[in-house]
């Protein structure tokens, strides 16, 4: 399709279009697995809605096509005081959509928004506590009923255009954190007029970012459209005039429909379906800093003694798992920071310089195994597998199951499936033996996997504790926090530790999703961390 | 009449209020929290978000809470939708599905109708072995199989439906065949064999010695009285089809109630599943008086008890 | 006839169902009769008026509304032990109509016949049990080698002298006889007639015998009631009755009836019967009233001096 | 009406002996009520071929899975995928046994070739994802869905016999309050039930089992009511009172044996309700626990995978729609056979 | 007279589970114009079978006419398409049938049920038909006819539900009517009541009546001529007067003498023994034979043939033979053809 008319897809542009290019409808249909949960930034907490926001809106720093924090809102780089604990920013001359300018008085509201109790929001306290100066007080005030303050929170608007925002101890990766969606500004004066009814369609919002909502009947809503946004600073830049969203689940009815054209994008396609696209060009892989392991409860006997830890860790065979099982590009994790994910200051992936711990050797792992028997004095043990319902899940875990039944005699593991709810209650309870997880992080930086294993963490819940480790973590956040390399280096040790040492994991694959993409459409853009996708600089080409 | 509405109503009121009651403590036993991420949360953070759902009260109070406002026909708002009423996800919801379950329900019967007439009266012959034969196959094969087969063989391979979506009426006939497949098999069964004996009774050899046709014995005498049962056993499975098949709204991309609830379900959104569940109730209760009143309407001999002529 | 001695005296007996609600059904409403040891009495009556219901009430299949029930003297619709109740099962029972349905199809007629036996422990081992049971089975013409077989294996006639063996075996003094005949064919009708009155002679029975055929009614019964919408209006000794039948619904229902002879037929004129036409005033409660020594009619004072005059002369 | 003469023997003439006991004798073989019943099965052709492969797939449920020689839960992982490749058969080309799969240009390869199997390898009906073998695993998961079924019918038998008869037989207030209840529980969705079951009990076949009887004898009790009430009045029923039975001695010894027929029927439908119920619960993931497999995982498991390795989902897709028409079938059978009203 | 109906030579079998039922093994008669033939006959000897022959009713799965014909209007009916019987059927024959109860559409009003043979066989417009139905309905004598016609059948009592059936077999003036045990489940007052109309209704449409009844009383008040069934057999058949006085064939001496009459007095009823036979193990030879006490070897071996009695009177017993020894009927039956001279001359 096509046609003639060009004249107004990209009227006062400066680039160089011929006429060709210009008669490609700068149009995208994209499926979306979920229906979007909110388009609050103060509210959203899942994958879904920190994407439609990141391209609706737009924070002090923005992800690029290389992950590397760019200035969105801000105007430069984030000055810091010599203790790296405050930094002052710059915002650039940017409106909403309503025509307000976005002032450094909108972060300070949304944020406030987003650590006031009375919002309830989920993710606010979890990405400020521990980070912003005064969030954890906030929130452990609210939660005693006591008093508390809002404007004790670390930002401060010095005028209308310069951001302050207070730390509670330095953060390295503190533009790439800013770029997550709830540090998102909102218009107070819009939010306030709106109340109850704030982000409930697409007319309850003001945007500030590449592309407007222009068709969202709200969180229910299976279809939606963005359309540029004239108003964003960027707009050069962006070449899409429209995309068009679809919510479908079924990951095989996304492959058929992208197959008849309904979709040009098609969201991450379940492990079964990549084969069928095994070298097909419209099939797009990448290697996400999501990985799966098995957490080993301390709390069980046997699992108490570090030779069983080892030899379930390396008991089972990884490489044929990702190949033959799973065979949608996965790697085997030997690891339990992800390839791909944070490099050093030498530019260097924190893999590449780690190396790998725990690999699979049947003998050895045997031998580790019989020498724990002897150690517990048991000949044989029985754990409960606890899994997720997922249909990878269950390949995976039933794969591991009869690898580690085989290869380790006297071991009976008993699988659970269940749904996700229901794991994580009984993660936060302990009631498990061994449970298969994943985690993928939230910031980018190696911390945010370091950080899981310290003891009595939120999400360590494996009774894993060592003195080591949690001093390594505590320096690196702290004494280290200005010192990038033996910061680097202080991590690196952490895992080894985690690892080689105690055994208290065991990594099993590194996530890599897979989607379906048309070629004609160039400039695409995933994301390892927040958001999933951009579409700021896609740009369709007629290229079949 | 009206004296045995009121009863038939007062009867309805008090099964619903047991159910909301039910399954209300269900959700409590139910292991999990609604929120989703509660693996990042502190105990700080859950104790405010509990406070702020009501969940942190003690049961008793949290059901005398929600039975009030339900009396006041609020339901609550959903976890997973952040501020949105329970109310207005059915109510945007209800739409596709109850389109489709009616579609399905109201072709499939039709079709499942005529196999049954056309079974009962060539009993036992290959065009009865044929119809036995299809309504079997629809009960025995999953209908999550039949929607992949027609998505792909009809939608992508012949390309003569669109494969999903919920755009217009062509959008809506792969999924209602998928869900057709059902009620056909059930309405087929049923008919035959009612009909095999309703074809048995006196009337029916009555009417034949009046010189009517085999088609008119069928449909104009027989088949009435063979609906009997056969509107017992679809009048609820209406309401299971309207009220929304997850397996056919998941594959078909539709904006149903039947795969909202399954998703609340696996995320704990009490809310949305007391709702939904509460709809179901009410719309089975409604059904089955509504079924009682149709079945005076088929039959006249079935007066309502304590009903005027 | 005086003399007789009285097995059973119904007083006021009233059976309603469906008390309260808007189809109540008074289906026996306040009858009065007695029967006496060793006769036969015979109930006819049009359909739905209550003939079953009166015997099933007898026989406490149904809690009476009201009215007692004196067998040798003592009531049986009084409150009872399971004990009492069980003796007083020996004593009545009852064969029924549809020689169908009043057999057990899933069980054989060994243990049919032996039910009685075995509730009320009347044998004492499986051989006397299997005795009695042939013996019972030769009472009603049929041999041993029908006990093993089901009831669906047998004719109508053979059904129902099964359902007479099973009452016979816990010995009663009185049967009540629910139309035991209009099931079966003609053909077959006497030889279930004459077993009765065979078994009537031999064990000194009293028979309630409950029909609408009424040759077969006024052939087997020493007295007749004839009822009519729950009442009973009319009881007299069977001659009597078809002789001078007094109230008019008995007229009209004498006259009803087809006789296989064709050249009566020919000739026979039906009358029929209007309830109105007694023109009961207000108040005038019509009473069951003797007009003539053991002659029973239903009708109003005027009614009885008019009955009174016009038969003394016969 | 022709007067016939033809000459018949006079001798003939006499009169003959009749013995009147044998007017009484009934000269049809002694039939049970089931013998009876058996030779009206056998007459539908239907029904007995049904009951045959019933038969011989309930054989195959427990030899199936010793017939390989391959496990059924233990698989190779770089044999995962393989097509079904059968001794002999192989060499037909026009059956799907030679190990071959078309891949997406349209060429036929040899799979058992390019994973490098071992020679001399078959898998009847090829290999799951695990590398596990289908064939083994399709006959364990007749085992377990045959299982599931006859378990789920049994307790529903139990439960819905009860229920109805004392509903019934009851009545008035007691038969008020029951179908209150049964009103109460088909009104609540079967999935919350069902969820819940599969979280209090430990997930797999017995909290299946258990969670399919909560409201799987609903119909059941139905059926057995509206029977009881029709049956209660009847004149045997009536006899049995005047002889002075108890209330359960009726209920037990004189209404249910009249049942029988009925709940045989309705059993025969409930079992591929409950094949499909599992069916259905493994496919919103609250089925069956692996390894274990039941004809709905197995189906579930291949038609994840319809495109590419059609034979995964198609073999267990068979066996189930064999099992369901069987019973469909011999439920009709004997629906016609058990049916009062077709006996002479 | 002119015959209107012929039944030549009928064999119809069954088959069922346990083998072939021979419900009809020979039926042979004639129907008369303006007459009533009635049937007699014990339950199970084929007189539903007979007429369901003649109107194409009986089951097609499992019923087979082995031999003989039915001749209407010079066309075999057993060998008519379905088509064309379903102009005959309604139109030229039509029928009653036992249960008033059941053989009325408990799901159709009343009128639509009189309307539809007259709208499908005399092409009359719908309010053409109505008036008809209601003339019908008069006509059998049911009051308020109009308000009747838009009622449901469970709201009529039984006697008049059975007017309806007549009506509706009425409708389109039948040459033939067959009513199988019309009165049967009917009260006796009430079955007056009907057999009145049906005898006044024939006088009107001048149609011939084929009246199945096990009542011989009923016989007695309908019948120009009477058959009598068993077996699946005719036994015997002769007019009103000819079989109920001057019977023949043992069987209707046991169905007379086994029927108390008003006057009889206490001597025990003649019971004819034993159990009908069973038509799947059809006997060799006179199949009431076994119940029969003045059977003779013949009886056993060979089937009887029609024996003339009189130029309407037929009967199928060996006794009628001219070899056979005379024997001494019942005491009934003697005491009945003590009238049949008297009566013979009285006609
Ligand atoms: N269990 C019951 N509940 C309600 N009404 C009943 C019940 N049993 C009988 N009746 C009604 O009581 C009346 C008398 O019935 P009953 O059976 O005693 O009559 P009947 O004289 O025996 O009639 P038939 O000659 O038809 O046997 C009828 O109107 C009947 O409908
Ligand atoms: N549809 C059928 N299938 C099998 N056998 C049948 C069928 N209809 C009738 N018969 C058999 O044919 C024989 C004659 O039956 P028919 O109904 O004519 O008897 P009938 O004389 O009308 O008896 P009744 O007085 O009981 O009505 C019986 O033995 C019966 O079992
Ligand atoms: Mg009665
Ligand atoms: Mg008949």
């Amino acid at each position: 399709n096509g046609g003639g008319d060009t004249s107004e897809e990209e009227g006062g542009g400066d680039d160089t279009a011929t006429e060709e290019q210009a008669s490609v409808p700068q149009e995208l249909k994209v499926l979306e697995a979920s229906e979007i949960p909110s388009m609050d930034s103060v509210m959203a907490q899942d994958a879904v809605s920190f994407t439609a926001l990141n391209n609706a809106m737009e924070g002090l720093y923005r992800l690029d096509q290389n992950q590397e924090a760019i200035p969105g809102m801000a105007e430069g780089s984030a000055e810091a005081n010599e203790d790296g604990t405050v930094y002052t920013i710059k915002l650039r001359e940017a409106k909403w959509s309503n025509g307000d300018p976005v002032t450094a008085n909108d972060f300070v509201y949304a944020w406030q928004r987003a650590i006031d109790p009375e919002t309830a929001s989920p993710y606010g306290p979890y990405m400020m506590n521990g980070k912003i100066a005064g969030a954890t007080e906030i929130t452990e005030a609210a939660a005693a009923k006591k008093d508390y303050d809002l404007n004790t929170l670390g930002v401060k608007a010095l005028d209308d255009k310069t951001l302050e925002v207070t730390l509670v101890k330095p953060i390295p990766f503190f533009e790439s954190l800013m770029a997550f969606g709830t540090f998102y500004p909102q218009n107070q004066k819009f939010v306030e007029e709106q109340g109850e009814n704030y982000a409930a369609t697409h007319e309850n919002l003001v945007y500030n970012g590449p592309f407007t909502l222009t068709n969202w009947g709200g969180t229910t809503a299976t279809e939606w459209t963005y359309e540029k946004n004239a108003d964003y600073w960027d707009a050069e830049t962006v070449k899409l005039e429209k995309i068009q969203y679809n919510v479908l689940k079924d990951p095989q009815a996304s492959a058929n429909a992208f197959e008849t054209g309904e979709a040009d994008i098609t969201g991450k396609l379940a492990s079964d379906i990549v084969p069928q696209y095994e070298g097909d060009p419209n099939l797009l892989n990448y290697l996400e800093p999501t990985i799966f392991w098995i957490k080993m409860n301390q709390q069980n006997e046997a699992l108490k003694n570090e030779n069983i830890r080892r030899a379930l860790a390396t008991g089972f065979n990884k490489q044929d798992l990702t190949d033959s099982i799973l065979n949608n590009g996965s790697l085997p994790a030997n690891y339990a920071v992800p390839k791909d994910f944070v490099s050093g200051p030498d530019g260097k992936d924190f893999r590449e310089v780690n190396g790998d711990f725990l690999e699979f050797n049947a003998e050895e792992a045997k031998k580790l195994w019989e020498q724990g028997l002897k150690e517990i004095g048991k000949d044989s043990v029985e754990l409960v597998y606890l899994g997720g319902d997922t249909e990878t899940s269950k390949k995976t875990d039933e794969y591991i199951r009869s690898q580690l039944e085989a290869n380790l005699p006297g071991l009976t593991i008993k699988v659970e499936s269940v749904p996700f709810s229901v794991r994580l209650d009984r993660d936060v309870k302990m009631d498990y033996d061994l449970q298969f997880a994943g985690w993928g992080p939230d910031y980018l930086d190696a911390i945010s996997f370091s950080d899981l294993w310290i003891t009595d963490g939120g999400n360590n819940k494996m009774a894993y504790s060592s003195e080591t480790y949690d001093k390594l973590l505590k320096d690196s956040q702290s004494t280290l926090a200005d010192k990038p390399e033996e910061r680097f280096a202080a991590l690196q040790e952490a895992e080894r530790v985690l690892l080689e040492d105690d055994a208290a994991l065991a990594p099993v694959y590194q996530r890599s999703s897979s989607i379906l993409i048309s070629p004609k459409v160039k400039g695409f853009t995933y994301h390892n961390v927040g958001a999933e996708f951009s579409y700021k600089w896609i740009e369709i080409t007629d290229a079949e | 009449m009206v004296k045995y509405l009121s009863k038939r109503i007062f009867y309805m009121i008090l099964t619903l209020a047991l159910i909301a009651t039910f399954t209300f403590f269900l959700m409590k036993v139910i292991p999990g929290t609604p929120f989703s991420n509660a693996a990042k949360l502190s105990e700080a953070q859950l104790t405010i978000m509990k406070d702020k759902y009501g969940l942190g009260e003690p049961v008793p109070v949290q059901y005398m809470n929600y039975m009030v406002n339900l009396i006041k026909g609020d339901l609550g708002i959903s976890f997973q939708f952040n501020n949105t009423p329970v109310t207005d996800i059915i109510a945007d919801r209800i739409g596709p599905s109850a389109i489709l379950g009616f579609q399905a329900m109201f072709f499939g019967t039709i079709i499942g109708i005529v196999l049954g007439v056309v079974a009962a009266l060539r009993q036992n012959t290959w065009v009865d072995y044929t119809s036995t034969f299809i309504a079997v196959i629809g009960k025995s094969i999953p209908s999550f199989v039949f929607a992949g087969l027609l998505q792909y063989y009809i939608g992508v391979k012949l390309g003569w439906l669109p494969v999903a979506f919920w755009r217009g009426p062509e959008y809506s006939i792969l999924p209602t065949i998928a869900l057709a497949m059902f009620p056909i098999s059930i309405a087929a069964r049923f008919v035959r064999t009612e009909l095999i004996e309703v074809l048995g009774s006196d009337y029916i050899t009555l009417a034949r010695a009046k010189g009517a046709s085999s088609f008119d014995v069928a449909f104009k005498h027989a088949l009435r009285n063979a609906l009997i049962p056969v509107i017992t056993v679809l009048g609820p499975l209406t309401v299971s089809l309207m009220t929304g098949s997850l397996v056919i709204e998941k594959i078909f991309g539709i904006p149903g109630l039947g795969e909202q609830f399954v998703k609340s379900i696996n995320v704990n959104d009490y809310p949305v599943i007391m709702g939904v569940t509460l709809l179901f109730a009410f719309l089975f209760v409604a059904i089955v008086l509504v079924v009682d009143i149709l079945y005076g309407i088929i039959d006249p001999r079935i007066r309502l008890a304590g009903g005027k002529e | 006839m005086t003399q007789r001695e009285k097995l059973l005296e119904i007083k006021n007996l009233k059976q309603h169902f469906n008390i309260g609600k808007p189809n109540e059904v008074k289906a026996v409403d306040d009858i009065s009769f007695d029967i006496y040891r060793g006769e036969t009495l015979g109930l006819v009556g049009e359909s739905g008026c209550g003939k079953s219901t009166t015997g099933r009430t007898i026989i406490r299949l149904y809690d009476a509304t009201g009215g007692e029930v004196l067998f040798d003297g003592e009531n049986v619709h009084g409150k009872k032990s399971r004990s009492d109740l069980k003796k007083f099962n020996r004593k009545m029972q009852m064969i029924f109509q549809d020689p169908y349905a009043s057999l057990n199809p899933r069980m054989k007629v060994s243990d049919l016949i032996a039910e009685g036996i075995d509730i009320h422990g009347l044998a004492k081992n499986n051989k006397e049990r299997m005795d009695r049971v042939v013996e019972l089975l030769e009472t009603v013409g049929l041999n041993r080698e029908h006990a093993n077989r089901y009831p669906h294996e047998f004719s109508g006639g053979q059904r129902q002298r099964i359902g007479i063996a099973r009452a016979l075996a816990v010995e009663p003094k009185f049967i009540i006889a629910d139309e035991p005949i209009s099931a079966l064919d003609v053909s077959i009708q006497a030889q279930v007639v004459n077993l009765m009155r065979k078994l009537q002679k031999e064990k000194g029975l009293t028979y309630l015998f409950i029909a609408h055929d009424l040759s077969m009614v006024k052939y087997i019964s020493d007295r007749i009631g004839v009822m009519y919408y729950g009442k009973l209006v009319e009881l007299a000794n069977a001659d009597e009755l078809y002789r001078n039948p007094i109230h008019p619904y008995t007229q009209s229902l004498l006259s009803a009836i087809p006789l296989p002879d064709p050249d009566y037929e020919r000739t026979r004129v039906r009358k029929t019967y209007d309830p109105d036409q007694h023109n009961y005033k207000p108040g005038e409660e019509p009473q069951f009233r003797e007009v003539k020594p053991g002659h029973f009619v239903m009708c109003s004072e005027t009614e009885f001096k008019q009955y009174q005059k016009q038969h003394a002369t016969v | 009406m022709t007067q016939n003469n033809e000459s018949v023997n006079k001798d003939m003439f006499v009169p003959a002996k009749i013995d009147s006991d044998k007017s009484e004798e009934i000269s049809k073989p002694s039939l049970s009520y089931w013998q009876d019943a058996w030779l009206r099965v056998r007459k539908n052709k239907a029904a007995v071929v049904s009951l045959y492969l019933l038969v011989f797939l309930t054989i195959m449920a427990l030899v199936g899975p010793y017939m390989s020689g391959h496990d059924p839960n233990l698989g190779i992982a770089k044999y995962s995928n393989l097509p079904p490749k059968v001794q002999a058969l192989e060499n037909v080309s026009w059956l799907p046994f030679d190990g071959t799969l078309e891949n997406r240009s349209g060429k036929t390869y040899d799979v058992y070739e390019t994973k490098n199997v071992e020679a001399g390898t078959y898998y009847w009906f090829g290999t799951d994802y695990l590398g596990r073998d289908l064939f083994s695993r399709v006959w364990k998961g007749t085992q377990v869905s045959l299982y599931i079924a006859f378990l789920a019918a049994f307790i529903d038998m139990v439960i819905g016999v009860a229920y109805g008869a004392i509903s019934a037989y009851y009545g008035g207030r007691v038969d008020n309050v029951l179908q209150r209840i049964i009103e109460i529980l088909v009104g609540i969705p079967n999935l919350i039930v069902v969820i819940l079951m599969i979280i209090i009990l430990d997930p797999g076949i017995l909290s299946i089992t258990v969670a399919l009887t909560i409201t799987g004898w609903v119909g059941m009790a139905r059926v057995v009511r509206g029977q009881v009430l029709k049956l209660k009045s009847q004149e045997f029923v009536l006899a049995s009172r005047t002889l002075g039975s108890t209330d359960r001695r009726i209920m037990w010894k004189r209404l249910i044996p009249n049942l029988v027929g009925v709940i045989i029927i309705n059993t025969m439908f409930t079992i591929p309700s409950a094949i499909f119920f599992e069916a259905f619960l493994s496919f919103i993931g609250l089925g069956l626990q692996a390894p274990l497999a039941s004809l709905g995982t197995l189906i579930d498991d291949g038609f994840k995978t319809l495109r590419l390795y059609p034979y995964q989902m198609v073999y267990p897709a068979i066996v189930i729609s064999l099992i369901m028409i069987c019973f469909n079938m011999i439920a009709d059978g004997l629906r016609d056979a058990l049916d009062p009203k077709m006996r002479d | 007279m002119e015959k209107i109906l012929e039944v030549k030579d009928l064999h119809i079998s069954f088959h069922t589970f346990a083998g072939e039922v021979q419900a009809i093994r020979g039926v042979n008669f004639d129907l008369y114009k303006g007459e009533t033939l009635a049937i007699v006959g014990e339950s199970g000897s084929g007189k539903s079978v007979t007429t369901k022959s003649i109107m194409k009713l009986l089951p097609e799965s499992n019923s087979e006419i082995k031999e003989g014909q039915i001749l209407f209007d010079g066309k075999d009916i057993a060998k008519l398409s379905n088509s064309a019987m379903q102009k005959i059927r309604g139109k030229d024959i039509s029928m009653i049938f036992q249960d008033p109860m059941t053989s009325l559409n408990p799901t159709m009003k009343i009128g639509k049920q009189i309307m539809e043979p007259i709208i499908k066989h005399q092409n009359l417009s719908k309010s053409a038909a109505k008036e008809r139905a209601i003339d019908l309905l008069r006509l059998v004598g049911i009051p308020q006819p109009e308000a009747r016609f838009n009622q449901y059948p469970h709201q009529f009592s039984g006697g008049m539900r059975q007017r309806v059936v007549i009506a509706i077999a009425l409708a389109c003036n039948p040459k033939v009517l067959i009513a199988d045990e019309p009165t049967t489940a009917l009260d006796v007052t009430i079955q007056a009541q009907i057999l009145e109309l049906m005898k006044d209704l024939q006088k009107k449409i001048d149609t011939s009546i084929i009246f199945i009844t096990h009542d011989l009383g009923v016989v007695a008040n309908v019948a120009d001529r009477v058959a009598v069934m068993y077996g699946g057999k005719i036994v015997e058949t002769g007019t009103v007067d000819e079989v109920f006085y001057n019977p023949q064939h043992p069987y209707t001496w046991g169905l007379i003498s086994s029927m108390p009459s008003l006057d009889s007095e206490d001597s025990e009823l003649y019971a004819i023994p034993g159990t009908p036979p069973d038509l799947l193990y059809p006997p060799k030879g006179d199949a009431f034979a076994p119940r029969n006490e003045y059977a003779m070897q013949i009886d056993l071996e060979k089937q009887p043939p029609m024996f003339k009695v009189s130029d309407t009177h037929y009967a199928a017993t060996w006794l009628l033979h001219p070899d056979a020894p005379k024997v001494e009927p019942p005491e009934a039956v003697k005491k009945r053809r003590r009238k049949f001279p008297e009566i013979k001359e009285g006609k």
